[in-house]
């Protein structure tokens, strides 16, 4: 099959329709996803395509459309829900730690929750409050779920796919501010790497830069200026977030004994606190540095003016590498 | 129509009290206050009115407390002998469920108990309506439901005795696991519902196929969020749910009061939906307000709310103390409403059972006890490390590696250890 | 009484349908289907009757869409001249308020704006009908409400340009900040009432001291669990509590029939608290209403529901792109029934006002207009280290740490850097 | 004043009593804490005391709870809520987050919550399901939450009341577990540390463990049985999770070289993994060892008949400390 130049939403959306071809019962729900297509146009087409009880308009309200996405899945359906906006998946936080995550293990694997949750995330968009966060930590910490992001147009088209056919629950994350920036090259007859699988994205050195959803961006940049500067920096998009495919970033670091994470979440119990203590546990005597984090800083996500500053760029990836390097 | 309750209506009302100015309501929402303030909607009597303080006159009722049966023009249904001797059956032994796991809590066989003592014609009217293709989404005192759904009651004490979340399997009778975060199951029901819609056994006539799905919660539950998004997706879908609420009067130390001031049945009208309460002590007309509810659903006219009105007799578990927030004498009155003597009088007094029929029916209970006592102190232990299974149908490489790096750890102690 | 709906029944209808069968509801929630399933509660045939297609029998309205002078028989009161003028100039320079905001987005000013466009009498009827010692818990939306509070519109762009989450003090005008969280103030609303009664400022009497809070939400939002929480708390403590529902029939492309399948307004008989209808593009029925409403809060008689029945002429924000979902004879249909347009064609029949009037007044708001043009291109940026600031009342050595090596950091770069 | 030998349950409810008498704009607010006093009896008598527009029992909602403190405080009230058990407060999750994290820093400061939200944490009661969680990592990764946690009765009763005192909101951890277990000296009369410090309550100078709430008293309990074996061990009540107080734990563990954490909550993401990786940041070359973690393990709570398997308990930290001695 020929290849396309596709967006971040290209892939998502072609994934999707992908999905619900290939399995009636698929279905997909959240507010706005049909006639409107969402906010964000993913779901553009889908029902117009589908019809509307396959894509599924809701009321307004996250709870309800999470909690009725259990009882869909626990009668066979293959849920997708999207929720907006990242800030806004809150109200659904009881059902998504307390029913989708667990029911698996209350039930000793009676209930099936194949339902993929996406969440628009992260900043850089201009937008106002509650339209940037970066909550995947709060779903990482909680046994059960599954937290993957993707970073670019063709891991979108196909972790979508992987996602909705995975029969554990997903939290799927989704770079927002990519959704229409670059292309990429899909192959549609390519086969995907396995869904919780981290992927080394540029090889280095001197240094390992671990990165996962819109900040993957940044270490490329970051690692494309160290290297005018003779620094040799390897990038990781980490791909997945629970569980975390850590094999890949311990080979890295032993051969770097350097490493700095970085995300739009904050610092403070980020994932980078996780990935950090795990590389410092397993790769103890190959560090030449501490594990360095560069995140939105522990503040609420502040005025979107001033968003660039809090969230983290390749200046600020560069000077902990260097801080790294010094070390 | 007997009030269903005789304690007057000031005491139940004190305990919702606030001496803030402006509180609160009824005083000031009299029908004089609708002449100063006019226009504010319909039925503000109704709506402030004292029908709260008994079934009030849209109590449907089939059964009397004294045992007498009367007729409801809309709700009555011809019982057979069988029918009613069958309901006493499953209340005489949904008790004796209900006793004996109370009993196996004192003895430190349980670690809790959520007893159902007083509502059994509720969950017996309720269980007894479903036909097998419905689903049934319950709390955590559903033991009659599950009875009826032909859950082995041993099966229920698992997670009270701490040795597992639910140990039955839902898809196996229909019959959902219990949820304890309050309310959340009404979603999932809903949600179940809308399945049902796309699966298309709504509506076809086909009385094998249609099916509809009851979610059962209480009277506190409907304060919850989560159920009243539940109204509002099965009224936008028009999904085949029957909300069934137990309105036994308390959520632990809570009156029905704080939850609602109005008839927590007329909840539904403003959600677009019919909304029933019906004497929840009297298994007929649960019996007849269910079936008829779930019929509904079933032939695709979409959801119904019914309030079983009743009244939880015992404690909310087997640790808590409703000597602190409630009356006695409240419950005394409601020991003249109880749902298993009303059919016993009525049984006896029209001659549909003799002694030979109670006392084979104490020695099938007493049979159940037994059951559940020897398979109670049976119930084996989970191991360590079986805490470590089903966090995921494709179990990772973390989990994988937590559970051999503990199996390791284990080995270090004495071999007893292992198996703590 | 004119309909204020004009497009056909079937055409919004559409929008809500399933493919199911069993649904939609309608169809067989007829008398007949009554007759069928008896007995399943009050108002079947108004719960699923049509009147969800027009304002229904039960709009409250004073003054037609043709500028003609109605009268209700609870509702009316006797408007001044002044008064008139009044709302007819508030009307006037809100929605300048919202042209010019949404000008300044086109110009790269703003990075988005919520519109109200069709909504300024539903906003000048509740803000005019407020006491100063009332206090307002805004949506994104309530632009008219804000300047009836006397607040500077200029501090209103300040979030939608970016360069801060709300400018405003909430404690000076007793305007709370926007909420963009769909519902959750609904709930902050009720609280803050509970505290008004804690403070004994409830139906003492004393019109100076007496105080109300008025929750403003969307027709969507009245589907988030939060909000009918807030109606269980409201109803629960008697609150005195208004809450305000601005109905423009759509949540961004999810029209009313989504989220309810009833009036709006009936929402509220379901919590035991009265609900009313009235034209929201009518702003004498919308006053007369909402300080009908809000002195029954004062006097302690409890929360009410308030539906303003209106349209959202424009996008849901200037990102949005309303013919993706609906109808543009739907809009056309709702222009007839303009909010202003109406009060112009009264005062000029009336005499009431005389092109000078028109003419100071259009020159008011070229004024505000400049005001807002020239004000928010001087709207200062914020600095990157305010980040930093009011994270806390009382500050963190952490934040501090942040905050100081960001301020290095930023030292490194050349002195334009430091303030980006 | 002469001092009296209290349980934590009695501490707490002493302390809000305290509050109360010295300032009448203190509330209570949850599910049956009137007549009740609450599940655990922690507001015990206080209804009756203070009247019932003081001790507001509330309708069965969380969201609702919290949702109405928030206005009440915004009217100059300082209300206490009770979250009946740490698995209910997720109802409630998005107003907590979105709404009394973000408040005070939405409106520059001129909205002030100052609002406790008390939560009894933690397991080994023998409970069944959402019973026994450790949530505080959830609310520690957002910023404008202050979060503690006490471990002993002599705390609970200043802690709950400097608690009450701040202006910022606070969630305040209560090991349920140790509610009605070891009875302390109270001695009203003393001056309490500061509330957002850590504590060391043991000195020692091998391995530096770090614990809170329910786990103190198990790290106290497994130094004391390492001391038999000649290992000295330090041990540090953290008690503030957010801000962490790290100065303390620095320079212990810039002494003893080695440090383990333990908590009952999962160890992924956990506030062990951020503790883990400042010390790294802060003590590189002081560290003999990689900190070591013990905590839940990475599933759901289990049925209780083995929740002392999945909670950590003394020979898991003192394996933990072996671990980090032959490192
Ligand atoms: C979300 C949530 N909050 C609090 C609790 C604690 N709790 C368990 S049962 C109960 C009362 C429930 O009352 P009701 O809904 O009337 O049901 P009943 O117990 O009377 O059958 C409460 C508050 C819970 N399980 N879930
Ligand atoms: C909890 C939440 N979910 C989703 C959104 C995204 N959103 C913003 S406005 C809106 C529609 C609101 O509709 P309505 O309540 O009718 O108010 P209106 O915009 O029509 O004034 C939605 C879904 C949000 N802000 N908050
Ligand atoms: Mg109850
Ligand atoms: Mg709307």
């Amino acid at each position: 099959m020929s290849t396309q130049k596709i967006t971040l939403a290209k892939g998502l959306n072609m994934g999707l329709r992908k999905a619900m071809e290939d399995d009636p019962k698929v279905l997909i729900m959240g507010e706005d996803v049909g006639k409107l297509g969402g906010v964000f146009r993913i779901t553009d087409g889908l029902q117009k395509d589908f019809g509307e009880d396959r894509v599924i308009d809701s009321p307004l309200a996250e709870s309800g459309i999470v909690g009725t996405a259990i009882g869909m899945a626990l009668r066979g359906y293959r849920p997708v829900v999207e929720i907006q906006f990242d800030g806004f998946v809150y109200p659904a936080y009881d059902q998504i730690v307390c029913q989708v995550a667990k029911m698996h293990y209350r039930s000793k694997g009676r209930y099936k929750i194949p339902m993929v949750i996406r969440i628009p995330f992260g900043g850089g968009i201009g937008a106002v409050e509650h339209h940037s966060e970066s909550p995947e930590a709060q779903f990482a910490h909680t046994p059960g779920l599954k937290v993957v992001a993707c970073s670019n147009p063709v891991d979108g088209y196909w972790m979508i796919q992987q996602a909705i056919a995975s029969d554990d629950p997903v939290i799927f994350l989704e770079p927002k501010r990519q959704y229409h920036a670059d292309k990429a090259e899909l192959d549609e007859s390519a086969t995907p790497e396995p869904l919780f699988t981290s992927r080394v994205v540029r090889r280095g050195t001197d240094v390992t830069v671990l990165a996962y959803g819109p900040t993957v961006k940044t270490a490329m940049a970051a690692a494309e200026a160290a290297s005018t500067d003779g620094q040799s920096i390897e990038v990781i998009d980490l791909r997945t977030l629970s569980p975390l495919d850590m094999g890949p970033v311990f080979e890295s670091v032993r051969r770097t004994g350097r490493a700095v994470i970085t995300h739009e979440a904050h610092v403070n119990l980020g994932m980078g606190s996780e990935v950090a203590a795990r590389i410092t546990e397993e790769c103890f005597y190959s560090l030449e540095a501490p594990v360095l984090r560069v995140g939105g800083f522990d503040t609420p996500y502040p005025a979107s003016r001033i968003e660039e500053d809090f969230l983290p760029d390749l200046d600020r990836v560069l000077d902990a590498v260097d801080r790294s390097l010094e070390f | 129509m007997v009030p269903l309750i005789c304690v007057p209506r000031h005491k139940r009302w004190e305990q919702c009290q606030h001496g803030d100015r402006g509180d609160p309501a009824r005083p000031s929402a009299t029908k004089e206050s609708r002449l100063t303030n006019p226009g504010f909607g319909p039925d503000l009597v109704e709506v402030f009115g004292p029908s709260q303080q008994d079934g009030g006159p849209d109590l449907i009722q089939l059964l009397t407390p004294e045992g007498e049966r009367v007729h409801h023009p809309e709700f009555d249904l011809d019982f057979s002998a069988e029918q009613l001797r069958g309901f006493y059956r499953d209340m005489v032994l949904t008790r004796r469920i209900d006793t004996e796991a109370t009993a196996l809590q004192r003895h430190g066989e349980l670690g809790i108990w959520a007893q159902l003592l007083g509502q059994e014609a509720a969950q017996i009217g309720a269980g007894r309506a479903l036909r097998p293709q419905d689903f049934v989404f319950p709390t955590y005192r559903e033991h009659g439901v599950a009875y009826c759904k032909g859950v082995d009651p041993l099966n229920l004490l698992g997670l009270f005795r701490g040795v597992d979340h639910g140990a039955w399997d839902p898809n196996e009778n229909n019959f959902g696991l219990y949820t304890i975060v309050i309310g959340a199951q009404a979603l999932h029901a809903t949600g179940y519902a809308m399945g049902i819609q796309r699966d298309g056994a709504v509506g076809t006539g086909d009385p094998e196929r249609d099916a509809a799905v009851i979610a059962h919660f209480g009277d506190g539950a409907s304060s919850q969020g989560d159920v009243n998004e539940a109204f509002i997706f099965a009224a936008s879908y028009n999904a085949p749910v029957v909300f069934f609420c137990q309105n036994n009067q308390w959520a632990i130390s809570e009156p029905i009061e704080r939850q609602s001031r109005i008839p927590l049945y007329q909840r539904a009208l403003g959600f677009g939906f019919p909304g029933v309460r019906v004497d929840g002590n009297d298994v007929l007309a649960t019996y007849a307000v269910t079936q008829a509810a779930l019929q509904r659903a079933r032939e695709g006219q979409g959801p119904t709310f019914v309030e079983a009105y009743t009244y939880r007799m015992g404690a909310h578990t087997t640790t808590d103390d409703p000597t602190r927030y409630r009356l006695s004498d409240d419950v005394e009155s409601w020991k003249l409403k109880d749902p298993i003597a009303r059919v016993e009088v009525y049984l006896r007094r029209n001659g549909l059972v003799d002694d030979q029929f109670i006392a084979d029916l104490k020695a099938e209970a007493d049979e159940l006890g037994h059951h559940l006592r020897e398979g109670c102190k049976a119930l084996p232990d989970p191991k360590p490390l079986d805490m470590f299974d089903h966090v995921y149908a494709e179990e990772t490489d973390e989990i994988r590696a937590q559970r051999e790096g503990f199996a390791a750890y284990l080995e270090t102690f004495d071999e007893t250890a292992g198996s703590h």
